[in-house]
């Protein structure tokens, strides 16, 4: 089977991420297939989080927002946002974030504020909302986003949701949070993130990408891994979970 | 002590221009009934505080009520930008707005130190981001137990707080289920409280499950009966989010003009929620009602 | 994925000499089946954490598992004093107990600074009081501002947190209603929690009502199904408090001698709370036991 | 009718004080009857605040200790103790509190913690609990004791609670809490605290009681008011609704 979209090999390859993950944070849209989709294959006792404040949601449609009623009807809690935020997710209790951008760096750090000056910007765009806090505070962060150069930037706009910030030891000079960025998954390939330098390097291929493919879209002179893989396609099963029981309708996995 | 009124006076009692307001609500129980009256009166140079703005607060940028926003995220949930409030950011269409800016912890730090009489809450956020920068407001204090600063956000003290909720009865003792957001430390943090349910009840409903009891009468000025009062936003229970009008609303809000007919029409043209319900008509209203889901019930017990 | 088990391997395994522990609950849901199966396996050197001591610690401390109180309000509520813990305080029998004392908002604070992974918790009580003079740990930091100082104190994070609940699932998600005092912030101060049940329930129970949830499973690392574990303290809803048993207490702890034999009969004297609930036999259920009150449904809605 | 127990003028005398009060927290004992006696009286918009948690009980029995069951069946409303002291005690929201103690002092500070040396203690009292806060946050505190020279000392060996510390404005350069103690109510008299000095002086002698034997139970040389006033006796009516409404089993008129 080789008829998959670029959107499914990115679930596919966010959920074989989550191999033994407990607690993860969801978004909405990619991650939360991903996420699901994890559940029924390499992580079967996932919980899902929602920043809303629910937990253990057990939906009965594909939500279309972090606060759909259908989140909440058959979850297993509720709580407040003050408790989720400071009693779950401050208290180091969530393993896994995923986190989108409209601006990513070398080191994994996110801009979601503005484009040009924050004063007078060119294009405002939505700000932290919780990405900030789940960049710190989340054991580690899985970033998705599509490869291109508007978005892989030399230089971000603003920091929004720190990653490592200027490399090396200065994330962890900000005291005792998560480890940061543990990957970027993104349509050509998977990026990872250098043990000293943290600085951001290519892991994996997906099939039919290449390395100079990916530099053209990326804005920096790209690191690539000595033992580049190329990422196993997503298997029937996968593909069957998505398809036939997360996504039936086909609304995220164009 | 019934404290019942209709949405009309409550609003020209307890808002007034150059208040702060809070309408919460993270995604349930957003009561567009009261911003939609705000519009109506034509409130002005209020500073309008949410965790997310949401479509309520484009519309009143829209129609000017606004001089400031302070908030966490600025999107159309699941669809995309708010136009009116990039348009007043951007271009300063219609006017020039202010925004102060936190991240959605930051938000609920600032309401819990209203909530509490607080000077500061700590939190452990913020860290390594650039709206340190831009938001004088977030500082930091020294930790007494150890080495290190820990950051802290001043309390944020609405002049009102709007909170919709699923029942009340007459005194404002309030019930909500499903995602209570910020609502209890919006209500407690702000000097007036405007409480609008979808139903009124008497309070020995309220009683039977004191537990459930989110929102006192203690600190409620003004209950108003406003069924559907959420729409496009949604009640637990009661009505589906309208995802329908939230993705309309991207094409409405493009252009300045197009939203302001929408406005003239929706808002301005009717005389409150009750002709916005039927003008929206019963099939919206079908296809949003939800089936039954009961929560089964708990014992108390009577102790005699 | 089931934590079920019996109170006895629950603290064998989960509770360790020299531990700090908390038997939270205020007035309600005090699970002296915890503390008595503590006692039975003579746990020693602990450090007891509880805003109310109340007649368990009394017990833990007449039988040497203590070392030390962290407290607010040393006493047998509405009865009069704690002899044991007066003993050992006044008298060191059956050997001395160190204190730290808070107030109550003080001991309300720790634990949530411990359960929100905060250095500190900023509260405005303390002025002008002597336990400044006698509690180091009690501090103070600047406003950032404006001028003056707050008082902060330090997280409680107990070793392991005991959470009488109404029902749980397997898994430790819990419903509670009536008062609930701190059982939420000391459950997630705790490094390890031990969820006590009077009734084990299927988790759709649970999950019909998921804002009733006030301890999440993910927490939870055992759960016990106690019936009648909380005696003579209550359970609302199940039974009452057993105030003879309060008053009782006053005339057994006057003398260590008199609480000594207690203990043998009530507590080393049998194997568990089985037996504890039969030798006390019908007739005091038949007088603990409520009347209904139910608190009616609410509806979540089905949306599909 | 002179048949009346001193218990049962300290619950009319401090009800009596709570006219137009709004909102209270409530002790178990002679201030939760008071406070029962104000609403069929005084004060019928009165309402109840447990330090528990509960506010608007509507009891079915006497309750018998501020954490009774009997007192959630049918209330208004129940909150965690983390809401309760934060959002309506140091928010401001409660009017008046009821204080007891073991050791009074002239400027309405209390001891309810120890006596004799903290370390080593003659008698171990229970300490604070919520009294300190109380004490500090409720906008006014009356104190209810039992007159006797063990009690009222010219010297505390522990401040638990704060009244007006050393008099004069020490209590003010507290920071922004509530007035303090306004009234002392006793088995033999009232106190009120004078306006400037804030020092305890005697205001009203309940009937059959005089300056004289007053003065034997107070260990400082006490002021009295220049215009001393004789407390009027319980009425029929407020005799009547203690009796036979709020203690018809005489647990604590006695």
């Amino acid at each position: 089977m080789d008829g998959y979209t670029a959107s499914e090999m990115m679930i596919v390859a966010a959920a074989r991420e989550l191999t033994h993950a407990r607690m993860v944070f969801v978004g909405i849209g990619l991650p939360n297939i991903a996420c699901n989709l994890a559940q029924r294959t390499v992580a079967p006792h996932l919980e899902l989080i929602y920043e809303s404040g629910v937990y253990g949601a057990r939906p009965s449609r594909l939500p279309l927002s972090i606060g759909d009623p259908c989140l909440v009807s058959g979850a297993t809690g509720v709580v407040p946002m003050s408790q989720l935020l400071q009693y779950y997710l401050q208290k180091g209790l969530i393993d896994v974030g995923f986190l989108g951008a409209a601006q990513i760096d070398r080191y994994g750090n996110l801009n979601t504020t503005v484009i040009g000056d924050y004063y007078r910007p060119k294009v405002r765009l939505p700000g932290s909302g919780g990405a900030c806090e789940i960049a710190l505070m989340c054991r580690r962060v899985f970033i998705i986003a599509r490869l291109n150069r508007r978005t892989f930037v030399e230089k971000l706009d603003f920091v929004t949701s720190p990653g490592f910030l200027s490399g090396g030891e200065a994330r962890d000079r900000l005291g005792d949070y998560g480890e940061g960025p543990a990957a970027v998954i993104t349509d050509m390939g998977i990026f990872r993130f250098e043990h000293t330098s943290h600085e951001m390097f290519l892991s994996s291929l997906h099939p039919g990408c290449t390395v100079e493919s990916v530099q053209e879209q990326v804005g920096w002179p790209l690191r690539v891994a000595d033992d580049l893989d190329v990422t196993s396609p997503p298997t029937e099963e996968e593909l069957r979970i998505i398809r036939e029981e997360l996504d039936p309708a086909g609304m995220l996995r164009g | 002590m019934s404290k019942l009124t209709s949405m009309r006076e409550a609003i020209a009692e307890l808002v007034r221009d150059g208040d702060s307001v809070a309408i919460e609500g993270f995604t349930h129980l957003i009561c567009f009934a009261a911003g939609h009256e705000i519009i109506r009166q034509r409130k002005r140079n209020l500073t309008l505080c949410r965790l997310t703005p949401d479509l309520i607060y484009d519309q009143m940028v829209a129609a000017g009520c606004a001089r400031k926003l302070v908030f966490s995220y600025l999107g159309n949930p699941g669809v995309g930008s708010l136009h009116a409030v990039r348009r007043a950011v951007e271009k300063g269409i219609p006017a020039p707005l202010e925004l102060e800016e936190y991240t959605h912890f930051g938000m609920v730090a600032r309401y819990i130190a209203g909530a509490a009489n607080l000077p500061f809450y700590p939190v452990r956020t913020f860290a390594g981001s650039d709206l340190l920068r831009v938001n004088p407001l977030i500082r930091q204090v020294e930790n007494p137990y150890g080495s290190g600063m820990v950051f802290v956000v001043p309390p944020l003290n609405p002049d009102v707080a709007i909170i919709h909720v699923q029942r009340a009865d007459v005194e404002g003792n309030a019930h909500i289920w499903g995602l209570v957001g910020v609502q209890v430390e919006a209500a407690f943090a702000a000097k007036r409280v405007i409480v609008v349910a979808e139903e009124i009840v008497d309070e020995a409903i309220i009683r039977s499950d004191p537990n459930r009891t989110v929102i006192p009468g203690l600190i409620v000025n003004a209950v108003v009966h406003e069924p559907f009062g959420a729409h496009p936003s949604y009640a637990q229970g009661y009505y589906d989010r309208d995802t329908e009008a939230y993705i309309a609303w991207d094409t409405i809000s493009r252009e300045h003009q197009t939203l302001q007919q929408w406005l003239d029409e929706w808002v301005y043209g009717l005389s409150g929620r009750a002709e916005y319900v039927d003008k929206l008509g019963s099939q919206v209203w079908q296809r949003l009602k939800p089936d039954d889901a009961w929560s089964g019930q708990v014992n108390y017990g009577r102790y005699c």
